[in-house]
């Protein structure tokens, strides 16, 4: 068994690339961010889905100035014993930018550049002005600055470990330099990550003295680790296993996710162009059928791209798994059939699951999709080239602002090859109407925050009206833990797991 | 005079006579070894499984029912059904298409490419052998996963892709053994004479050399058989093997062991069949080995 | 001298199971060998001579099956032995110089070693003076620098000192009965005689029975005192060495008559009306 | 024999073959490195976006492109990485984002450890097996042998990982679950060699080095059985290769007790082969074990190896090819020597 | 006749860095039976080999019916020389059937009536036609040394190089085949050379004889040096008088054990 007070979890963590909070993209170097580091306001453990004070305990909107100001906390203190200062916000915030890798396109929207950065983001005391160029509402701001980039890292410790004006870079994707609940002590790529508890946090320090997360790629292994009592916890468990667990050792929690999965064509494939096909294709996945059981628990039925649960969140599901109308539907169009397309998944459990089943439904309607499994890297590198035809894949928020999901799905000014976007509407080469273009840019800028919303399920409605993109499930989580861990909090996103209130009864 | 007779007259009066003689005394000397005739038996039903799928089989191996999914074994389904609802024993039976298809084609592509670049090697030597050997030591010695999966990531993921992957990682096993038996008798008296009488150097390695080492070929392809039908799971388990739906039994495997703890038979199944079939193949190739090998077997 | 014959064999038979039946090889073989005498075995090839020799030793392989009425080896019933009794009598009573050396030495075992092993399975010896023994058998079969050639391998020598290497190791624990399988073929002429003298001379001087197998008429007539011919596994005709060249069987008379000469007048050589067809 | 003169030619000739060893390894491994690095380019995997990931803008893919030198033509790109091979760097891999020979110095020994007692068990239970079952050749023992043997060719190695761990370890709690060690046991032992139990002996903790072994022994016999099949079934066909040659006879002539005929006149000269054969499938388990590392979590080489393929990453892949070719190529050496050693034949 | 069939002059053959062959030079006249003799290793079959292009590194000259040898094969070369090997058992490919292997020659050089060729040629051996469709493997080692030959002729070869044709079989056999030789020679007017170390054999099918010792030709003799031991060099009288011949002595008789037992 375990220690008492040591958390041990088996998860799959080989999508880490980087751990450093100016690099870090994926789901799971996410969690670890989150747990290593304090942002100025940040969603906590305590309610995942109220932006609480971080790093600062106030803060003053000016929409007018275009700016915000933060006073900071005075009993936050980095792991290394160094006091968490105006100075290390503005470090942290202008490296993101200056290093420029992938996440900085976040804090990049608000109209920051390596040029202008200092001048954007100015300290007085412990006071940090934050400035914004743009037609942003302050709510946008507040979730950009709540994002994972956002992260405060240690300046002194980290300009020490500076290699060849790397501003840290390569030391922080093996340390931490963060005021978060936890300090990472171990990262073994592909092995196993160590965090021990950061005793000073100002919030108090987490009941578990350590969290350490071994790599266990194979869920039936996880399985058996857990009922064996050696881990406390397992993250990638199947539905299927999840419903097979029994005894009274371990139990389970479920978690809604922000992600959507959602079914799209490829506009440059002419079969796929006609809207009628988009319509029928609403009609032909088999929605309950799928989450009753490949998928229960891991996915429930939504049909928009803002998640349920979300302020702004468009929860109708007007469309149900009908193929005699998806066929009526084709015939008054005069699309002939049978289409013949290939349907690009990841090769892992459920999705080349939910491609069988979509492959069964549609060819009721003489849609036959010739699946291609594919690793994600594989799929993605396919989908960036807008080279696949018809694709299931999913989507999660950058940052929990609606904006960041109207962009990648109701918004794309330029279809041309040339003009890369990482937007599920360009990648599908759907051109998107003026219209609808202008109005999730008239969404972003709307200061009124309930009016903002309104237009948010709008365009919401729309694009489940009519787009080559059909929008069938939320994800959630389901995680396997003993019985006696209590406290774990999973948000939305994997950017909101939270280890700081766990403890072992 | 009876048939028997006649195929074993020391005498023969025509070519055919000779040859089905020979290859009745061999059959005979197979049917007397029972290991390879349980051999020869599963090879069989392996055949006659692929040949009458659609009557052998209870349901069809792509319909889904969602509702039905992962039972037990049971009278209607004997081995169970999968994560789809689809019946397991179908999907078998219909599978042994797939892995014949996938036996059948490795050995017609790698086996020959492997025998003939051996052979060549062998027979002249010097630098061509340097040359062609380095080649070969370079794919051997290459992992050979992940050369086959480099294949199948190149020519994209699908069935026939990932069996010319197999195959171009099993030749070079060929070609070594092939160079081996060459060089053994290459300077023979019997290849010196085709020579003599002005046989030109392709004559003599299509016809005399190649010949020879034929049969050590068929018996280390039949040998083969498993490790290639495992590859092939082994892609599967990659995801790089067959496509869903269709029922290749590695793929089944991988699919299924996310159940193995719990809905045992959704791996266990194919997993059987796997060994079955595999265990035919070796049974085959160990009695072939003993029949034609003239070191052991009854010819001189 | 000791009233028993050193070897008594009555109906000895081997055999073959093959596709078409078990098959005969030696048919019910009969023939006493006395003390220090000197026997000879001829016959074409395949019948039946070295199969003979060996079934002496019980050392007749798997498929094939040997049976007799009495093969009684110095009092010894031997069809009655063990294995484990089998393995004291071979080597150190009886033992035979093989056909091949090519392929009867172990080709990784350096010669001193394996003519020493035959040695040392029966007798429990100081290393040195076994190594003493070895050198001495060596020189006695007129080997140069015994001592190098003790440290090489089988491939190293020559196919004449194979033979005499042969020669060594089964004379070394001093048998009894020596049989001796076509100890010459491997050999050009000249070698030969000095092959043979030296047995001759081993035999004479340790007083041993020996069995000399080989399809040289003339050959075996020089050294035997009594020569039994064979053909399809049966004796066609046993005679003193002396009388070979009066011999009356027509299978001898052939063999005989098929020899060139080395003044060879004739202008064809006869040969033997082989009906029966007996391949090989 | 040898006269002066013809020693001098021998020596000449061996100076040269060393020479010409040492050509054709350095070719070959630049043939495995060309190979490799040309497969990796056709992957149909962008390994910028491994690096970028799934949603950076233009400017930072091409930022990211031109720093890791993909934009400049393939030939140059190899040649640059051949060269950096040559001072002994390996580069830095875009999944771990470390140096890949940091990487292989940590996956390797893993898989090293594994491996190892598995050819070990393979050995001390193939070989013996396999001549005995020669010695009795078509009685029941060889029949038995040669179907469980069979079964080793012929069960999916995960399997057999899963069922294993679940009888075991879930089952029967004989041995340790999946991974290198209980989590209590990380990290008490300083890493030396990566090599858990040289790295608890070193440090002379005993219970770190049993709860290694317990940990090790599943996968490990696993592997064994696999390379049991293997070898005994090569030793068998050796072995009555063996047995069937006339000298056996000749020892037999002799007197000599059957257990020496079968160990020392018959298994002596078939050590060369058979330790080619251990080789090949001593090279074969430290590449092949890739499934066996996923279900027991083991972080060897096999499961490096194939997440840096998928992911396009290169620098990693052509490491850890490297390293494998070498072992290939070592192992190759070593039963060169080996044979020249013990088989006097072949001088 | 003024060409010789064979001629070879000063030639050196090695095998890699060993030379194994120096210096050897004589001719064969046109329908002559030549013999080269002399122990085990001391470089015979090499000598024909070389002759017939299959041992590649030799100097000197070497000449067949005139036409003066290149080192490797040709087809011309083909037609008018062939030869015998030294092993029946080694000589016929293992899973051909004794047809096969006598069409082949045929088809090689497009020669066409081959089934009737096949049959004549089995006869002109002495070989039953129920031999035809058998595999070498049911053949005794005489009958396979007659394939042997039968292929060696399908060409019509004048020259024919006889490498020990008889020395793995026992006398009997050896009688048959040396007759086929001796029959074959006198139908069909061919030159023979042939390799042997048994002098009997020279004494029954040979004319001349070269004797060679240590890769070298210490001396060319007449058949006749065979009845009365006639010969110069040293080594032939240690050969000759190891064969057994003592000139003199009565060509019938078989010398008896000597000595006397113990
Ligand atoms: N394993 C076997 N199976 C069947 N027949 C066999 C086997 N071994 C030997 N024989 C046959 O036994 C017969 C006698 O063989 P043997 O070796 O005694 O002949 P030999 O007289 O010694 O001939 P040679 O002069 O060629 O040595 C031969 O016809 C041979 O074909
Ligand atoms: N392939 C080879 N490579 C190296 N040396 C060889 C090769 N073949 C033969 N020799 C050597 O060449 C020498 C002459 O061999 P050759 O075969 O011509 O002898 P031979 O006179 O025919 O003897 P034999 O009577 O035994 O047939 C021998 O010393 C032999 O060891
Ligand atoms: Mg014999
Ligand atoms: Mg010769
Ligand atoms: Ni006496």
């Amino acid at each position: 068994d375990t220690p008492d007070d040591v958390l041990v979890i088996a998860q799959n963590i080989d999508d880490i690339v980087a751990i450093d909070p100016a690099q870090a993209y994926e789901f799971t170097s996410g969690e670890l961010v989150t747990n290593l580091y304090d942002r100025l306001v940040q969603y906590d453990a305590e309610d995942p889905t109220v932006l609480a004070p971080g790093i600062a305990t106030e803060w003053e909107v000016d929409a007018e100035a275009k700016t915000i100001a933060f006073t900071l906390r005075d009993d936050a203190v980095f792991n290394s014993g160094n006091p968490v200062t105006a100075e290390d916000v503005l470090f942290s915030l202008s490296r993101v930018i200056k290093l420029n890798l992938t996440p900085a396109f976040i804090l990049a929207q608000l109209g920051w550049t390596p040029e202008n950065v200092d001048d954007m983001v100015t300290a007085d005391g412990n006071v940090v002005t934050v400035k914004y160029e743009g037609d942003f509402s302050p709510a946008f701001v507040l979730n950009v600055l709540a994002a994972r980039p956002a992260s405060i890292v240690d300046k002194a410790l980290v300009m020490e470990n500076e290699q060849d004006g790397d501003m840290g870079n390569a030391w922080l994707n093996a340390n931490s330099a963060g005021s978060g609940p936890f300090e990472l002590t171990g990262y073994t790529p592909g092995q196993m990550v160590r965090m021990a508890a950061n005793e000073d946090y100002f919030k108090g320090a987490p009941a578990m003295s350590q969290v350490i997360i071994r790599h266990v790629a194979e869920a039936a292994t996880q399985q058996l680790l857990l009922e064996q009592g050696d881990i406390d916890m397992a993250r990638n468990l199947t539905p299927d296993q999840v419903a097979s667990l029994s005894g009274d050792d371990v139990k389970v929690e479920t978690f809604p996710q922000a992600a959507v999965h959602f079914l799209s064509f490829n506009q440059k494939t002419d079969s796929l162009t006609d809207p009628a096909v988009w319509e029928a294709a609403r009609y032909l996945v088999d929605y309950t059928g799928m989450t009753d059981t490949i998928i229960k628990g891991q996915m429930e039925v939504h049909q928009a791209f803002w998640p349920k649960g979300f302020p702004g969140s468009y929860d109708e599901t007007p469309f149900t798994y009908d193929p005699e109308k998806a066929m009526q539907i084709l015939k008054d169009a005069g699309v002939e059939t049978p289409i013949e397309v290939t349907l690009d998944v990841i090769n892992a459990a459920p999705f080349t699951d939910m491609a069988q089943s979509l492959q069964a439904s549609f060819a009721d309607a003489g849609i036959d999709f010739e699946i291609l499994p594919g690793t994600g890297a594989q799929v993605i590198t396919k989908y960036r080239e807008r080279t696949h035809e018809a694709m299931l894949l999913y989507w999660g928020p950058d940052f929990m602002d609606p904006h960041s999901n109207a962009k990648a799905f109701a918004y794309n000014s330029d279809n041309s090859d040339d003009n890369y976007q990482a937007t599920t509407t360009w990648r599908n080469a759907w051109a998107v109407p003026d219209a609808m273009n202008e109005q999730t840019m008239a969404a972003l800028s709307e200061s009124d925050p309930e009016a903002r919303l309104e237009m948010y399920r709008d365009l919401q409605a729309k694009v489940q009206e009519s787009s080559p993109i059909v929008i069938m499930f939320q994800a959630s989580y389901e995680v396997a833990m003993g019985a006696d861990v209590t406290g774990y909090v999973n948000g939305a996103t994997s950017d909101f797991v939270f280890y700081r209130l766990v403890d072992k009864e | 005079m009876s048939p028997r007779d006649w195929l074993l007259d020391d005498s023969p009066a025509t070519l055919t006579q000779a040859n089905l003689g020979r290859a009745w005394r061999m059959t005979t000397a197979l049917l007397r070894n029972p290991l390879a005739v349980a051999g020869i038996l599963i090879v069989l039903l392996l055949l006659a499984t692929a040949l009458f799928a659609p009557w052998i089989a209870p349901e069809s191996p792509v319909g889904q029912n969602l509702r039905t999914r992962l039972l037990p074994p049971s009278a209607e389904h004997w081995m169970g059904t999968d994560e789809l609802g689809r019946d397991i024993f179908s999907r078998v039976v219909y599978g042994s298409r797939i892995t014949l298809m996938i036996v059948a084609l490795v050995a017609v592509i790698s086996a020959p490419l492997g025998l003939i670049i051996g052979a060549v090697a062998g027979y002249f030597g010097g630098w061509v052998d340097r040359v062609l050997m380095g080649v070969t030591d370079i794919f051997l010695s290459l992992p050979k996963l992940i050369l086959a999966l480099a294949f199948v990531a190149a020519l994209g993921p699908g069935i026939e892709n990932a069996i010319i992957a197999i195959a171009i990682t099993a030749w070079p096993a060929y070609a070594r053994i092939a160079r081996a038996e060459t060089l053994t008798f290459r300077n023979s008296e019997y290849i010196q004479a085709v020579r003599l009488v002005g046989g030109s150097h392709a004559r003599i390695i299509f016809r005399h050399v190649l010949p020879l080492c034929t049969s050590s070929m068929i018996v280390r392809v039949t040998l083969d058989m498993a490790g290639i039908i495992l590859t092939a799971a082994g892609l599967g388990f990659l995801g790089l093997g067959a496509q869903p739906p269709l029922p290749e039994w590695g793929a089944m495997i991988s699919r299924g062991r996310t159940f193995i703890l719990d809905q045992w038979w959704v791996a266990t199944m194919p997993g059987f069949a796997i060994i079955l079939v595999s265990l035919g193949f070796c049974f085959l190739g160990d009695g072939l080995r003993d029949v034609l090998d003239p070191k052991q077997g009854s010819e001189k | 001298m000791n009233e028993t014959p050193l070897l008594e064999v009555e109906d000895l038979r081997v055999s073959f199971a093959t596709p078409n039946g078990p098959v005969e090889v030696v048919k019910g073989l009969s023939f006493t060998l006395g003390r220090e005498e000197r026997l000879g075995i001829v016959g074409e090839s395949g019948s039946g001579k070295s199969m003979t020799g060996r079934s002496i030793l019980r050392l007749i392989r798997a498929p094939g099956k040997q049976t007799a009425k009495t093969l009684r080896f110095d009092g010894l019933d031997l069809m009655a032995q063990g294995n484990r009794q089998m393995r004291k009598v071979r080597g150190a009573r009886i033992s035979m110089i093989m056909q091949d050396p090519k392929f009867s030495l172990n080709p990784v075992m350096t010669i001193g070693e394996q003519i020493a092993e035959a040695l040392r399975v029966h007798e429990r010896l100081p290393r040195r003076d076994l190594r003493a023994r070895v050198i001495e058998m060596l020189t006695s079969v007129r080997i140069n620098d015994p001592g190098r050639v003790a440290r090489m391998y089988p491939h190293e020598v020559s196919g004449g000192m194979g033979q005499r290497v042969m020669i060594a190791m089964m004379l070394i624990p001093r048998p009894q009965l020596l049989i001796a399988d076509e100890p010459t073929s491997a050999l050009d002429v000249s070698v030969q005689a000095q092959v043979l003298d030296l047995i001759e001379e081993l035999v004479t001087g340790n007083g041993m029975g020996l069995i000399l197998i080989s399809h040289d008429l003339n050959l075996v007539a020089r050294y035997c005192d009594r020569i039994l011919v064979m053909n399809g596994g049966e004796v066609v005709e046993a005679c003193a060495a002396q009388r070979l060249h009066e011999a009356s069987h027509p299978y001898t008379r052939g063999l005989l008559a098929a020899q060139p000469r080395m003044e060879e007048t004739r202008d064809e050589l006869p040969v033997l009306d082989r009906s029966g067809g007996a391949g090989t | 024999m040898a006269t002066d003169a013809t020693m001098a030619v021998r020596a000449g000739r061996s100076a040269r073959g060393i020479g010409g060893f040492v050509i054709v390894t350095a070719l070959t491994f630049l043939g495995l490195l060309a190979i490799t690095f040309f497969i990796g380019r056709v992957v149909p995997i962008d390994p910028v976006l491994s690096v970028v990931g799934d949603r950076a803008t233009q400017a930072q893919y091409d930022a990211a492109r031109v720093a890791m030198g993909l934009d400049r033509p393939l030939v140059v790109q190899f040649f640059d990485y051949v060269w950096s091979v040559m001072q002994g760097d390996l580069g830095t891999s875009i999944s771990t984002n470390r140096p890949v020979a940091v990487d292989l110095l940590r996956v390797f020994p893993a898989t090293l450890e594994m491996a190892t007692l598995g050819i070990i068990i393979g050995i001390v239970l193939g070989v013996p097996a396999g001549v005995w079952a020669a010695t009795r050749r078509g009685e029941w023992v060889d029949q038995v042998m040669r179907v469980f043997a069979l079964l080793g060719y012929s069960v999916p190695a995960f399997w057999l990982g899963l069922v294993g761990l679940a009888f075991f370890y879930a089952g029967l709690g004989w041995v340790a679950g999946p991974g290198r060690l209980d989590i209590f046991y990380e990290g008490l032992v300083p890493s030396r060699t990566n090599v858990m139990l040289i790295d608890a002996a070193l440090a002379g903790d005993w219970t770190v080095f049993g709860n290694a072994l317990s940990h090790l022994v599943l996968p490990a016999s696993i592997l064994g059985f696999f390379s049991l099949a293997f070898i005994a079934r090569m030793t068998r066909s050796f072995m009555l290769d063996q047995l069937g040659q006339e000298f056996i006879t000749t020892a037999r002539v002799k007197g000599v007790p059957e257990w020496r005929v079968v160990w020392v006149h018959a298994f002596m000269p078939i050590r060369v082969p058979l330790i080619t054969v251990i080789g090949l499938s001593y090279a074969a388990l430290l590449e092949g074990s890739v499934m066996i590392e996923t279900v027991f979590s083991w972080p060897g080489i096999g499961n490096y190896l194939t997440t840096a393929l998928l992911n396009a990453d290169m620098n990693a892949v052509l490491g850890a090819t490297l390293v494998i070719g070498s072992v290939f190529i070592l192992i190759n050496k070593i039963s060169d020597v080996l044979y020249r050693v013990l088989d006097p034949r072949s001088k | 006749m003024t060409i010789p069939a064979i001629s070879l002059k000063d030639v050196d053959i090695s095998y890699g860095d060993t030379r194994v062959v120096r210096d050897v030079s004589f001719d064969v006249a046109l329908g002559e039976s030549f013999a080269l003799v002399g122990e085990s290793g001391s470089g015979k079959s090499t000598v024909l080999k070389a002759i017939a292009g299959l041992a590649p590194e030799w100097t000197g000259e070497i000449s067949v019916l005139g036409k003066s040898r290149g080192h490797g094969m040709d087809r011309a070369f083909s037609e008018n020389c062939q030869m015998v090997f030294q092993d029946p058992y080694a000589s016929l490919h293992p899973r051909k059937t004794i047809d096969t292997v006598l069409n082949e020659p045929l088809a090689i050089h497009g020669i066409g009536r081959r089934s009737e060729k096949v049959i004549e040629m089995l006869a002109a051996v002495g070989l039953d036609r129920r031999f035809r469709f058998r595999f070498p493997h049911q053949l005794s080692g005489g009958q396979r040394q007659r394939v042997a030959i039968a292929r060696a002729l399908m060409l019509e070869p004048r020259v024919m190089l006889l490498d020990e044709p008889t020395s793995a079989l026992d006398v009997s056999v050896q009688a048959e085949i040396l007759n086929l030789l001796k029959r074959l020679r006198r139908e069909q007017g061919l030159t023979y050379l042939m390799v042997t170390h048994n002098l009997p054999v020279v004494s029954f099918m040979c004319d001349r004889m070269a004797v060679m010792n240590k890769g070298r030709i210490v001396e060319i003799a007449p058949k006749t040096a065979l009845y009365d031991g006639g010969f110069a060099d040293p080594y032939s009288r240690e050969l000759y008088a190891a064969s057994g011949g003592n000139p003199g002595a009565e060509p019938d008789m078989v010398a008896p054990a000597t000595k006397d037992p113990a």
